[in-house]
């Protein structure tokens, strides 16, 4: 698209498709969202009386794991948009395919974690930083699974759109969304967990 | 009830579904947006009126719907706390989030900012139908609340926690706050893509009309103000569904019986994350009806507006200062009286845009030549009206005064000036002023002026003994206002306020006719009615599908009424300059 | 990004950025078996972490060479964001002496000597 | 009794900084009449001078206007200044930041819920008793053990407050259930009470007489009942009566057996 020329220009944009700033704009609410459940997790640790430190209460290792899960999948996503971007069909659905392998295999891990909390009769309710745990692993959960649903979309739509003109921004726009999806992990795995 | 047309439809092939309901059309979703939040403008106002007999005649029952009412609301007719209370948090959540935000943004902003920026249509048109279709539900979700087991919310529109947690009926508040979030979130992304991506030729940043800066900086506030509250309220929702304790602190005793809570949460997180968003919402309440005013002042004067770069850019630091504010609404929350000081400071510096702002719009009626049309007058009311709100809110934003003031029917009163005199006055300047785009023909002047007058007297009527009130002492929300000594010798003017606020639906009679006359048998209008310059008038009224036949090309402000030289005392911004 | 013009990608930087990822995620965890005091847990977890997500951003979105309008985007939301930090935790911090650990008990007996703010 | 303390204004001013807060209403009150009629009268003239007319156009101004537009915002910002620096935050401060000394004050717990203010005196000895929330029950609202040697001499109360003229009282406020606020018009004091927290109020009456409490922050269905009596008596007959209402023996019923 154009670029805008200060004084008069023919039609003067942001410089950026309408996709990818919706896209941006989108994200920015989404750092406001879980900012404000950061806020809420800063305020109630240092309100508390006393708050576990993380390793006594979560696994580690499997957050740690989950953690290489989902940066890789993050790298995936990105190689699925350069092969989309380089107009390597193929190529694209073996990146993508990967990256929701990669995302289900964090919420399977996932999965086991909360069963391991439930097991021992951990519920949200049983304890503020409980509370604080399930909430804002679930809420980033929520955000997994939306990913994985825009990720398949794109992997079946792939078939017949693939030479779409607009295709390779729609999936570099999955993957704005995705990366975002993995710095509010990569903030909240140390703060849950580590801290 | 979603758009006009829908009564005299639904049997027909598929095309009349695409057309008027489920339509990507951004003048059929504004004019959905329109109807629907009318509607629900009516039915806020409805239940102010059963609770206005209330505080009227308190214990008295209600004439005739008394009887009608379920007798666990209102036993042989008189009202119970509980559904008092029902009745004033759903009059305040309606208002606010499904009335005023609703018409001021999803109807005026989708229909007015496309055509204003000389775009054929929004940058994402699905994008838009679905905010309307979340809206919808979201606030018929909202409305349902009133027939679920348990009613609706009864915590007031702020539901302060822990009240909010313990109290029935507040899930399905939350789960409806959610949805209508989620519906503005869209639509604030769309509208800023729009304006940043979609304008016309030639139509760089210092030529745009008011009303899409308002529009543009709304929409900021809109993206990044409501998510914290969409968080507060999924949490509060996990308080009420799954038993946590994020707002509630350890060991409260509720009616003798402990509450069982894990505890250590925070009452007073609630109140900071609910206003972060409910600060910058008043802005979202009062800059698009600015905008509005703007254009009908700029129009009825013919001459340009006075300072234009003042005004962008105290819209600008509205919408930056908004966000910096919100703890004035908390000085006696028990928050830390240190940091009520900086919110005094910020407050002060707030109210300097304002005040520019205002300043502005009165000095633009200074030689002009002023049109005292239907919508002119509403917008020149909208300057003394919202004045009153704007110096009002000074005593309530001191520390010291406000200690006195707050949550007395002093703060209802300084509110009610800015949002029900300022931004509903002003939005139907709005709706007289666009009436001839939406549909090719002109509202009535006559009724227009019955139902000016009649407005604007009955809302003063309603909201200026409320400051004597407040002075008094009187406390709000309260169901019976003579429980207590201190309210006896003003209950008399709750019988004014209530008798005018009956008066007031009485006068918005001629409206309603008028709307609905004049849309099939209005005057026929011409295709510039107001001959203002902006582009919305460039096309059809009402437009085409995709508004423009071609692209209108911008050559010059958005205000360039009675240039010298000029053939016409208007030079629209599309229209090429003789050489 | 206008990638229209360039189709052959370089993703060399991309698996470079990848392994400082790991590196930084398995330094992290390291750290925190040393069981550090609360303070400086934070302080170096907080600072690993914003290191990550600068890496992810910078390269994995490809904010590095972003327009103009992104960066203003990025700065009003980060301001707002520390806004919503800040003032809180502040609010918190502060008002903590008048915390009660019971609610429905109030203020403790012993506790008889003048408020503190 | 007290039906002559209020009216279409501002209530007496019985409090030691009544008349500090009076002062701010009153001046901004001014400041805003003055404001708004001259502006109103501004407003009527440029409505009337420049209504349409035939053959008189607009003038189109010359764009100078922006320090013009600036001036009123320059008296706002100068007045606004003045009240923050010389008002606001002086006399902020003095009411919600500077307490008195528990010595020298006369303490009270107050302890509300929904729909009672729960008063507990100290008594005598100056020491509050233990308060224990399994102990808490409709008859012993506010959990007060009363085998406490500290508890013996303590009074509680429900929805009645007695404070000594000319002395200051300071009130430790906290909630059972939700959030209440107390506000004593007369005194011109109003403060949330928000449970988990306990939040210092004080003030100093100056007249002798009775007065409201009621609760000003919306906290369910009989918000509007929950109230209470202000009763403020000359040190001696504060005294006396403080005395009168300590209990005689550990097992008698406290006053406060039936809180609404």
């Amino acid at each position: 698209m154009s670029t805008a020329v200060a004084a008069h220009p023919d039609a003067p944009t942001s410089g950026v498709t309408n996709a990818k700033l919706g896209i941006w704009l989108f994200l920015a609410s989404e750092v406001m969202l879980f900012g404000t459940l950061f806020t809420t997790y800063l305020v109630l640790r240092m309100g508390a009386a006393s708050w576990p430190r993380g390793w006594d209460v979560l696994n580690v290792p499997m957050g740690m794991v989950n953690t290489f899960v989902l940066i890789t999948s993050s790298v995936t996503i990105l190689l699925a948009y350069v092969k989309a971007s380089e107009k390597n069909k193929s190529g694209f659905q073996l990146y993508m395919g990967l990256t929701i392998l990669l995302s289900f295999a964090f919420l399977v891990i996932k999965g086991f974690e909360y069963g391991a909390h439930f097991a021992h009769g951990e519920f949200p309710s049983t304890s503020i930083f409980n509370a604080v745990y399930f909430t804002m692993t679930g809420l980033h959960g929520f955000h997994v699974i939306c990913g994985i649903i825009v990720n398949s979309g794109l992997l079946y739509l792939s078939g017949e759109d693939f030479e779409h003109p607009l295709f390779a921004g729609r999936v570099e726009g999955a993957g704005l969304y995705w990366h975002f999806v993995d710095i509010v992990w990569i903030f909240l795995f140390p703060a849950l967990y580590l801290l | 009830m979603n758009t006009h047309d829908e009564h005299h439809g639904g049997h027909h092939e598929l095309t009349f579904w695409e057309k008027y309901v489920f339509s990507v059309d951004h003048k059929v979703i504004g004019l959905q947006y329109l109807i629907t939040s009318f509607i629900f403008l009516l039915i806020g106002f409805s239940l102010m009126m059963l609770m206005r007999w209330q505080l009227a005649f308190p214990g008295h029952p209600i004439p005739l719907i008394g009887g009608l009412l379920s007798s666990s609301l209102a036993p042989n007719g008189v009202m119970t706390g509980e559904f008092y209370n029902q009745l004033g948090a759903m009059h305040g959540t309606i208002m606010v989030f499904l009335g005023i935000v609703p018409l001021a943004v999803g109807a005026f902003g989708n229909y007015i900012m496309p055509l204003q920026i000389g775009a054929p249509d929004m940058a994402f048109p699905r994008l838009n139908m679905m905010s309307y279709w979340l809206y919808l539900p979201g606030g018929l979700m909202m409305l349902s609340s009133f027939i679920m087991p348990g009613g609706p919310a009864q915590s007031g529109w702020t539901s302060y926690a822990p009240l909010a947690i313990i109290n029935p009926g507040q899930t399905v508040w939350l789960l409806s706050m959610v949805v209508i979030i989620t519906s503005s979130l869209l639509g604030a992304i769309n509208f800023l893509v729009t304006g940043l991506n979609m304008r016309a030729p030639g139509l760089s940043l210092d030529r745009l009309p008011i009303f899409v800066w308002a529009q543009l900086v709304t929409s900021v506030l809109l993206l990044l103000a409501f998510p914290p509250l969409e968080a507060a309220a999924v949490l509060q929702l996990a308080d009420r569904v799954m038993g946590t304790s994020f707002y509630l602190p350890s060991g409260l005793i509720i009616l003798g019986q402990p509450l069982k809570a894990s505890g250590g949460g925070q009452p007073l997180l609630w109140q900071h994350l609910f206003w972060f968003l409910a600060h910058p919402e008043v802005y979202v309440l009062v800059l698009p009806p600015m905008g509005i005013v703007s254009e009908i002042i700029a129009s009825g004067t013919r001459k340009p507006l006075h300072g234009y770069k003042t005004m962008v850019g105290s819209m600008i630091s509205l919408g930056i200062m908004s966000f910096i504010v919100w703890a004035h609404h908390m000085f006696l929350s028990g928050m830390s009286p240190m940091l009520g000081n900086f919110f005094l400071v910020t407050t002060m510096i707030i109210s300097v845009p304002s005040v520019a702002i205002l300043t502005c719009m009165i000095f633009s009626l200074k030689g002009g030549s002023i049109r005292f049309t239907v919508p002119m007058m509403f917008a020149l009311a909208f300057l003394p009206l919202f004045g009153i709100g704007g110096l009002t809110g000074l005593p309530l934003g001191l520390t010291t005064t406000d200690i006195y003031l707050h949550d007395t029917y002093y703060v209802i009163g300084h509110f009610h000036y800015v949002v029900v005199t300022g931004s509903i006055i002003a939005l139907f300047a709005g709706t007289y002023y666009w009436f001839p785009k939406w549909y090719g023909r002109k509202m009535d002047e006559t009724l227009g002026k019955i139902h000016f007058w009649g407005t604007v007297i009955c809302m003063n009527g309603i909201f200026f003994p409320m400051f004597i009130q407040g002075m008094a002492g009187q406390n709000r929300r309260y169901f019976d206002p003579t429980a207590a000594h201190h309210n006896i010798p003003t209950q008399p003017l709750h019988i004014v306020s209530s008798v005018f606020a009956w008066l007031l639906f009485l006068f918005q009679l001629p409206f309603i006719y008028n709307f609905f006359k004049s849309m099939w048998h209005g005057e026929i209008s011409e295709e510039n009615p107001w001959q203002a310059t902006t582009l919305e008038w460039a096309c059809p009224s009402p437009p085409p599908h995709g508004n423009f036949a071609k692209t209108p090309r911008v050559y010059r402000g958005p205000y360039e009424y009675s240039l010298p030289g000029h053939k016409t005392d208007w030079f629209p911004q599309n229209e090429e300059a003789k050489a | 990004m206008s990638e229209q013009t360039a189709h052959a990608h370089d993703i060399r930087p991309y698996l470079f950025v990848f392994g400082a990822l790991l590196v930084l995620t398995v330094v992290t965890v390291t750290v925190s078996y040393l069981h550090l005091p609360p303070g400086p847990a934070i302080a170096l977890g907080l600072a690993i972490a914003t290191i990550k997500a600068a890496l992810v951003a910078a390269f994995f979105m490809h904010l590095k060479g972003e327009r103009a309008i992104i960066y203003g985007l990025i700065a009003i939301t980060v301001f707002f964001l520390i806004v919503l930090f800040v003032l809180p935790i502040t609010d918190s911090n502060w008002t903590s002496s008048r915390r009660v650990e019971h609610a429905a008990v109030g203020a403790q007996a012993e506790a008889a000597e003048a408020p503190a703010r | 009794m007290n039906g002559n303390n209020y009216g279409w204004g501002l209530p007496v001013a019985a409090s030691s900084y009544a008349h500090d807060i009076d002062f701010g209403i009153i001046l901004i009150h001014v400041a805003m009449v003055a404001i708004f009629v001259l502006w109103g009268i501004f407003f009527t003239y440029l409505l009337l001078k420049y209504r349409r007319r035939d053959g008189v156009p607009a003038e189109r101004e010359h764009e100078h206007g922006a320090l013009k537009s600036l001036a009123p915002d320059i008296v706002v910002m100068v007045f606004e200044i003045g009240l923050i620096v010389f008002y606001a935050i002086p006399s902020w401060s003095k009411i919600k930041m500077n307490f008195p000394q528990p010595g020298e004050a006369n303490q009270v717990d107050i302890i509300a819920e929904q729909f009672a203010w729960n008063i507990h005196y100290p008594g005598a000895d100056g020491k509050f008793g233990r308060r224990d929330p399994k102990l808490v029950h409709f008859s012993n609202p506010i959990g007060l053990d009363r085998d406490d040697k500290d508890a013996q001499d303590d009074v509680v109360l429900a929805n009645e407050i007695h404070m000594p003229l000319g002395k200051p009282t300071l009130i430790r406020l906290s909630s059972k259930d939700v959030i209440h606020s107390f506000f004593i018009p007369e005194f011109r004091i109003k403060q949330d009470a928000m449970p988990g927290m306990v939040i210092p109020v004080w003030v100093t009456p100056t007249a002798v007489g009775k007065y409201e409490l009621s609760c000003a922050q919306l906290c369910g269905f009989a918000h509007s009942f929950m109230r209470a009596d202000v009763i403020v008596d000359t040190p001696e007959d504060f005294d006396a009566w403080l005395k009168s209402h300590a209990p005689v023996k550990q097992e008698a019923p406290t006053k406060a057996a039936e809180s609404w």
